[in-house]
């Protein structure tokens, strides 16, 4: 054991010390340590520390055929596995000029949103449990499990869909899926309400969040702010809308936006995004049974499958942010390179630093989770 | 390659004789047992993606609370250690750390494929693949990743294996310290130590095994060092601004 | 009374506050579950938490403070339980009153101080100085409360007023009679029992369960005991200052759980507040209330 | 939309010299650029460009070239397109200047380029350990670190065991749902 691990450094100022949040603490997210140096209630610096869940994604991804990192991308970020697969999908078909049929990309966008839904719902239950109230929390969460039983369904995986493949989906939607999410969107919107009165509109919870970890739009793009926390600081970024995959040009939605960049903002514009989600989970219900087609254009033989030499930047709206595969390919079975741009890699180091300096000692778990850091997408 | 006798296999101990002869002489410690495992309190360490599962297993759809089962946040109030899913080289040094300070009788429940044998990460360099080599594991759920109700039931198997006695792992960890302190230095270099006293723990419980010396933790004499005060870890080059 | 009487009824009121606090225990953990949509607790489990607690064969101890404040945060409610009068039993109570009560109810928050303080954990630490500024907070409410009470029976003896409060009825009761200053009594209740919006001292997310941080064992289980008394101090001085103490043990067990019901349902609906908003809103609201109660008993 | 952005930045990147202009995908824009050029040309593309948005900077091991390529991906919110601009440097020594200063998130990216390939960034403000704090071996994304030899060397596999699967079998496990009872239908929908 390398000692520096546990102990604190030769006599510190006695009014000041430092405290380990983490990585076995409920005030983090994940598997993820902030060390924090406190000067009473008040925190003087931080420092994040990572690597508590390093796999070596990309070193993996290095050692298997195209095929194969399907399986292995979903397990980079947990709560949000589903963008993970699309991006890497979307880099390879790029690469190889794949025509993604229209059917196949509408049930993307169903995966997607649903997932999005999943993941807002559990980020909610996560920044009230920060806060002390966990009923929003046992709520949150087993609304959740509703859309992972329409995943199951779906997919075959609760939680890990493997989903999509370079050219396409795995599976077409079963008989009565799209009533089963008509009926469990009814549902989720009529608990909006019950959620409202809980935890958004809640006193407390609004005293306990407002102006905490506050951030301005200029600070938010110098620090490489992406997703629902630069929504937050006013500026309608989202990349569905602004560098289009997928079918989001033929779907109607508005990209909510906050201005006062705080935690209590960033829970706002989630709130309104799981909404929005909601309403393009609608339309592609509506619209689903009239597309014909296909689910999946034609690939040659996975096992011996060498993709074109070249490279490609995608880019994905997951719900944390951007989120972004650098893929290199020599024309081999497989990749030369991969390269993950997790939303988080940002919001859970600098960012995440930035905030919690001068902020209390009891708001540094509401930062964390207000900022969605999703600890594995940093590790990798 | 290990050989079957290496694994620690769940053994029964002997049956202790009933004191005098009296039929209601275990019936204290029969009644302790029935509360302990009735009354499981759970580490809250999300160690891996397995993690992701346990929410919804805690929450109101499984509510594990209903079989007296509830988070705990430190390793001193906590009976079992959940080690959910891959285990990074860096997280096992602090998985053991945490078990080591945890108070006895304590379980370890491996959760997901990866703790098996490092599951679909049996390519990477950053994690440990036989959680058993490090870690005396009473149970093991496999699946990547096990749902919830597996979860609950594999927690029921360890409920009934503390009711009838079986799941008595952790004295493992005594008998045979040298054993995984062994697997713990080859992984993470010779001069590892941890600052619980194992071996002191041992002899004051009673748990003193031929094994739990060996030439492993002789080494430990060697590498002691008394408890220096250390570098500051935390934002070196800023610090040094402000001083 | 005679001493034997006397020595069975100090030996067996701590032991029934420790029962009716077990039941109390589960009543708090089933109506969070109720509140959380789920099942909850069996009805023995409050009981094996402590057993198996106590069977821990690791036991550590980080010093003789250490353990002596457990003994103290324990000793100080076996302390105020011979002191409150239940159906049957008054032990100690007309010896006391009120003014040694209040007293002995800090007890338990200062031996928690110590024996946190020797665990040298900073989050402990933090959390015990935390749990003192929130006793700061509620005690203004609660000694204006346990004045105006005294004022209006013209006597701080527990007995005489229960008593007095049975012989009016329900119309002589301190909750028809000084309806303010039971409000702010609710409050006080509220902030004793250190549940969410009041939660600031355990906060597991921030401070990982601030004073409980380091125990473990017998240490940990004297605190889940001590969770049993406190419950039923707080909910059994309400109902014999507010709601005519015991007549007999059905009305008094029914009230107290009542009246234990009321603060428990609220808290699972609230996050907790900072350490000052407690504060601010503790000598805010409860303490004006309380003011205002107690102006319109001297008027 | 492209095309124009297209002649934009090829009379932009005129003002630095030794860039090559490719643009193959839509949004998307590549720059080939000499490593001197590089940081003139990201104050360039910052200040005249609203490329304020670096997104992601990756590294690229050729062994056989001897180099690694280091790709500065930056996004203008204004213009909607991606820069990506391609630097090659040479393995050994493999030092490069960092880009701190013009793209503050480039610390975590240098830093995590540091641990996994060795480069060294000069200026950067931080080049201590993140990831790999406990990790003494060569830097793991190198091409020629094998992490299956590593792996074979420092773990042990664990045996197969059909005796647990025989108890789980009697405790009543194996397969749950046989695949005939399984509720959810697979049939495809869209053909109607």
């Amino acid at each position: 054991m390398r000692a520096e691990n546990y102990q604190s450094r030769a006599q510190p100022p006695s009014h000041e010390y430092e405290l380990n949040f983490g990585p076995n603490h409920p005030g983090i997210e994940g598997n993820y340590a902030l060390k924090v140096r406190l000067h009473g209630d008040t925190v003087i610096d931080a420092k994040a520390d990572g690597g508590y869940l390093h796999r070596g994604f990309e070193k993996l991804m290095e050692q298997r055929l195209w095929i194969q990192n399907i399986a292995l991308v979903p397990r980079i970020c947990v709560p949000d596995p589903a963008p993970m697969e699309l991006a890497y999908s979307m880099a390879v078909e790029t690469l190889c000029g794949l025509e993604v049929p229209a059917r196949a990309q509408w049930l993307r966008v169903l995966q997607m949103e649903l997932s999005r839904v999943a993941a807002h719902l559990f980020t909610f239950g996560g920044h009230a449990a920060t806060t002390g109230m966990y009923s929003t929390m046992f709520w949150g969460v087993a609304d959740r499990d509703l859309i992972l039983d329409l995943f199951e369904e779906l997919t075959g995986g609760r939680v890990y869909h493997i989903y999509n493949l370079p050219g396409g989906v795995r599976r077409d939607v079963p008989d009565g899926f799209l009533d089963r999410v008509s009926a469990t969107l009814d549902y989720l919107e009529s608990r909006l309400a019950d959620y409202d009165n809980l935890f958004f509109t809640n006193q407390v919870f609004i005293t306990r969040a407002r102006g905490i970890g506050p951030m301005s739009q200029q600070q938010a793009l110098e620090l490489g702010v992406t997703g629902p926390n630069l929504r937050a600081t006013g500026l309608a970024f989202d990349v569905r809308r602004d560098d289009p995959y997928l079918v989001y040009d033929q779907i109607e939605f508005d990209i909510p936006t906050e201005t006062a960049g705080d935690a209590w903002a960033r829970t706002l514009v989630r709130r309104a995004e799981l909404k929005e989600s909601i309403r393009i989970l609608r339309q592609v219900v509506a619209r689903l049974p009239g597309i014909p087609g296909p689910i999946r254009a034609p690939i040659p033989n996975p096992l011996a499958w060498n993709v074109p030499a070249g490279e490609y930047y995608s880019r994905v709206e997951s719900s944390k942010g951007e989120l972004a595969w650098y893929v290199v390919s020599t024309g081999g079975a497989k990749p030369w390179r991969t390269h993950i741009r997790g939303p988080s890699a940002m919001h859970a180091v600098q960012v995440l630093e930035t905030l919690v300096q001068g902020c209390r000692l009891e708001d540094v778990a509401q930062i964390m989770f207000s900022l969605d850091a999703c600890p594995p997408e940093v590790d990798r | 390659m290990t050989s079957l006798s290496d694994i620690p296999v769940i053994q029964t101990p002997p049956e202790a004789p009933a004191r005098g002869g009296n039929p209601l002489a275990n019936v204290f410690d029969d009644f302790i047992r029935y509360c302990r495992s009735r009354s499981l309190f759970m580490l809250h360490y999300c160690t891996g993606c397995g993690a992701i599962e346990l929410p919804p297993a805690m929450t109101s759809r499984f509510d594990m609370e209903r079989i007296g089962i509830q988070p705990m946040v430190t390793p001193r109030q906590a009976d079992i250690l959940l080690v959910t899913g891959y285990v990074s080289v860096k997280t096992l040094k602090r998985i053991i750390l945490t078990y080591e300070q945890m108070a006895s009788p304590k379980y370890v429940i491996g959760i997901c494929s990866c703790t098996v044998n490092g599951g679909m990460y049996w390519q990477s360099y950053a994690t440990a693949k036989k959680l058993n080599d490090y870690l005396p594991v009473d149970l093991y759920i496999a699946g990547c990743m096990p749902r919830p109700e597996a979860v609950i039931e594999g927690l029921k198997a360890l409920r009934d294996n503390i009711e009838a006695g079986t799941s008595d792992n952790w004295k493992d960890y005594y008998q045979r310290y040298d054993h995984y302190l062994g697997n713990q230095q080859r992984l993470f270099g010779a001069d590892w130590q941890t600052p619980t006293e194992v071996i002191a723990e041992a002899k004051h419980y009673g748990l003193f095994g031929p094994d739990t010396l060996g030439e492993h933790t002789r080494r430990l004499e060697d590498h002691r060092k008394p408890l220096e005060p250390l570098r500051m870890t935390l934002n070196a080059g800023r610090l040094e601004h402000m001083e | 009374m005679n001493v034997a009487s006397l020595l069975v009824e100090l030996v067996l009121m701590p032991l029934v506050a420790f029962v009716v606090g077990l039941a109390m225990v589960l009543m708090m953990r089933r109506i969070a579950a109720r509140l959380q949509r789920r099942v909850g607790p069996p009805f023995f489990q409050p009981l094996f938490d402590i057993v198996k607690l106590y069977g821990k064969h690791t036991q550590t101890s980080h010093g003789l403070v250490h353990d002596l404040g457990i003994v103290m945060a324990v000793g100080g409610y076996i302390a105020a339980e011979t002191m409150l009068p239940v159906p049957g039993m008054t032990g100690i109570a007309d010896k006391g009153g009120l003014v040694v009560l209040a007293y002995v109810m800090m007890v338990p928050s200062l031996g928690l101080a110590l024996g946190v303080g020797q665990c040298a954990n900073p989050n402990g630490s933090i959390g015990i100085s935390r749990a003192l500024t929130a006793m700061l907070a509620y005690d203004v409410p609660f000694i204006i409360v346990i004045f105006g009470v005294a004022f209006h029976f013209g006597s701080s003896n527990l007995i005489t007023i229960a008593a007095a409060q049975q012989a009016a009825g329900i119309a002589g009761w301190g909750v028809s009679q000084m309806p303010l200053l039971a409000l702010a009594g609710l409050f006080a209740l509220h902030g004793m029992l250190g549940k969410q919006p009041f939660e600031i001292y355990v906060a597991p997310a921030e401070i990982a369960t601030g004073p409980m941080v380091e125990m473990s064992g017998k240490h940990m289980g004297g605190l889940f005991v001590m969770q049993c008394f406190q419950l039923y101090t707080a909910a059994v001085l309400y109902v014999t200052l507010f709601l005519g103490g015991g007549e007999n043990w059905l009305s008094f067990l029914a009230k107290s759980f009542a009246v234990l019901a009321v603060p428990v349902s609220l808290a699972y609906l609230f996050p907790r507040y900072r350490t000052e908003d407690l504060v601010r809103l503790m000598w805010k609201w409860p303490t004006m209330i309380g003011l205002l109660g107690l102006a319109f008993l001297m008027h | 939309m492209t095309t124009d952005i297209g002649q934009w930045l090829g009379h932009l990147i005129g003002q630095v010299e030794g860039v090559q202009h490719r643009g193959r995908h839509a949004r998307r824009q590549r720059l080939d650029v000499a490593p001197d050029a590089l940081p003139a040309l990201l104050e360039l593309l910052q200040g005249k460009g609203s490329f304020v948005h670096l997104s992601a900077i990756s590294c690229v091991d050729w062994p056989e070239d001897g180099q690694f390529e280091l790709v500065y991906h930056v996004w203008s919110y204004e213009l909607k397109t991606l820069v990506s601009a391609h630097i090659r440097i040479p393995r050994e020594p493999g030092r490069y200047l960092s880009v701190y200063d013009i793209y503050k998130p480039a610390a975590f990216f240098e830093r995590d380029i540091h641990e996994m390939y060795g480069v060294f960034f000069e200026g950067s403000p931080s080049m201590e350990k993140f990831i790999l704090t406990e990790w003494d071996g060569p830097p793991p994304m190198r091409k020629e670190f094998d992490s299956e030899n590593w792996v074979n060397d420092h773990f042990d596999w664990q045996d197969y065991h059909p005796d647990w699967l025989n108890d789980i079998e009697s405790r009543g496990g194996g397969i749950a749902i046989r695949p005939d009872e399984q509720r959810f239908s697979r049939k495809a929908k869209h053909e109607s």
